[in-house]
């Protein structure tokens, strides 16, 4: 088990109902994709916030990355909505 | 060129469109063109009073700072300043502030419009809209034409 | 949109970057984005100390007006200011200004480009060089470039 | 003969040695490219000023007009090289 510092934004956020978590991860937990599919057996509330995985972006250290990228050495991973700035 | 051409700002408080436009050329006579974009809060006829706008402390600077960079070798600018607002923003304000700085007028247009189109789609903020009846309206979706507007800078 | 939403102005004096942007957007909730042209005078690295802008009066300003009204027709701009300058324009000062009011970004983009690139080809307006060592030197050259920049906006 | 107002901006101006004047044209003179042709039998300034005709932009009341274009009905008519504003 390896823990990492999760950070949700916007309906992510508001969906699993905090802005921010510890998890400790078990050891198949490999790629992004595959922490969105943990997360989403952990309750209502994350199935509900990550229903759509396809349109959950993924920040690694704060650079954006693929569901596909290995999670290995992450200090923090968030989770959000497409972008809406500017 | 002096120093680092690059200013990234994100801020609660509102900016000043001409202070930052002197700052970029304050004692200098090689521009010769500076673009600017602002982009404000709309009030969409009457229905929004204003905007949420949540951000990733961090990240935001990071991407922007990132963005800016990118358009500053891909446009030779000789300078850019970016600053993007969070919290609640209200119809008629201010939400984001980009000047592009270049010899030439064709490059700072489009040093400008770059850095916006990929600041809209890939840096992390999300907005709100909050109705002007009082009541908090949905997140605001992103849009394709977002998406194609990024991706014609990629496609020549 | 009320009122007339383009407004030229041909003057010797220098103008107020943000003092035209408030006035374009004073009491509007309804404007997205902003753009704005600043136009200045280069030094060229140190060779040229001034520019002098020779300007056929009354006809400027009237070029300049059709611009706009078309830019707002095509692009579906709320406000225009255009702003250009005649007389001696030291290195490192204003030459010329154009903003351009849109709720959308590219619309606001585009009309300020536009508005540029056929003022440029299309405003009476001449430029002598005045040499960093006092000597005067000739009228600049209109370029091929700046055809070609106005001649791709009717290409599509 | 019909008296028109001319008026030369930049190099032309500097060539011809003025910055407007009033002629009577011959009735000859039909369209812009005739008064051109016409200026040219003037004198060595309005020869060195208009020798390269193809650059020379005309105005007719303050409008762009082509070297085809007639100028009867004129109250003034401007010569001037490309425009280099902006």
């Amino acid at each position: 088990m390896t823990a990492v510092n999760l950070v949700y934004f916007a309906w992510v956020r508001e969906r699993i109902g905090k802005g921010e978590e510890t998890l400790d991860l078990p050891e198949s937990v490999i790629t992004a994709g595959d922490l969105l599919a943990h997360l989403k057996t952990l309750g209502e509330e994350y199935e509900g916030a990550l229903e759509h995985e396809n349109v959950i972006r993924v920040a690694i250290n704060q650079e954006h990355v693929d569901h596909r990228e290995p999670i290995a050495g992450a200090r923090e991973i968030a989770l959000f909505p497409p972008m809406t700035g500017g | 060129m002096s120093g680092l051409p690059v200013v990234v700002r994100v801020q609660r408080d509102d900016f000043d469109l001409a202070h930052e436009v002197q700052a970029l050329s304050a004692g200098r006579h090689d521009i010769g063109a500076i673009v600017t974009f602002s982009g404000l809060c709309r009030d969409e006829a009457g229905t929004l009073s204003a905007l949420e706008l949540e951000h990733y402390p961090g990240m935001a600077e990071a991407e922007i700072t990132r963005i800016c960079n990118e358009a500053v070798q891909r446009f030779g600018l000789q300078a850019v300043t970016a600053i993007h607002r969070y919290g609640t923003i209200a119809s008629g304000e201010n939400i984001v502030l980009v000047c592009a700085a270049s010899p030439h007028r064709q490059a700072a247009f489009d040093g400008a419009n770059f850095i916006m189109d990929f600041l809209k789609t890939s840096a992390p903020f999300w907005k709100k809209e909050h109705a002007a009846d009082g009541s908090e309206r949905d997140w605001v979706s992103a849009k394709d034409a977002d998406d194609s507007a990024r991706d014609r800078w990629t496609k020549e």
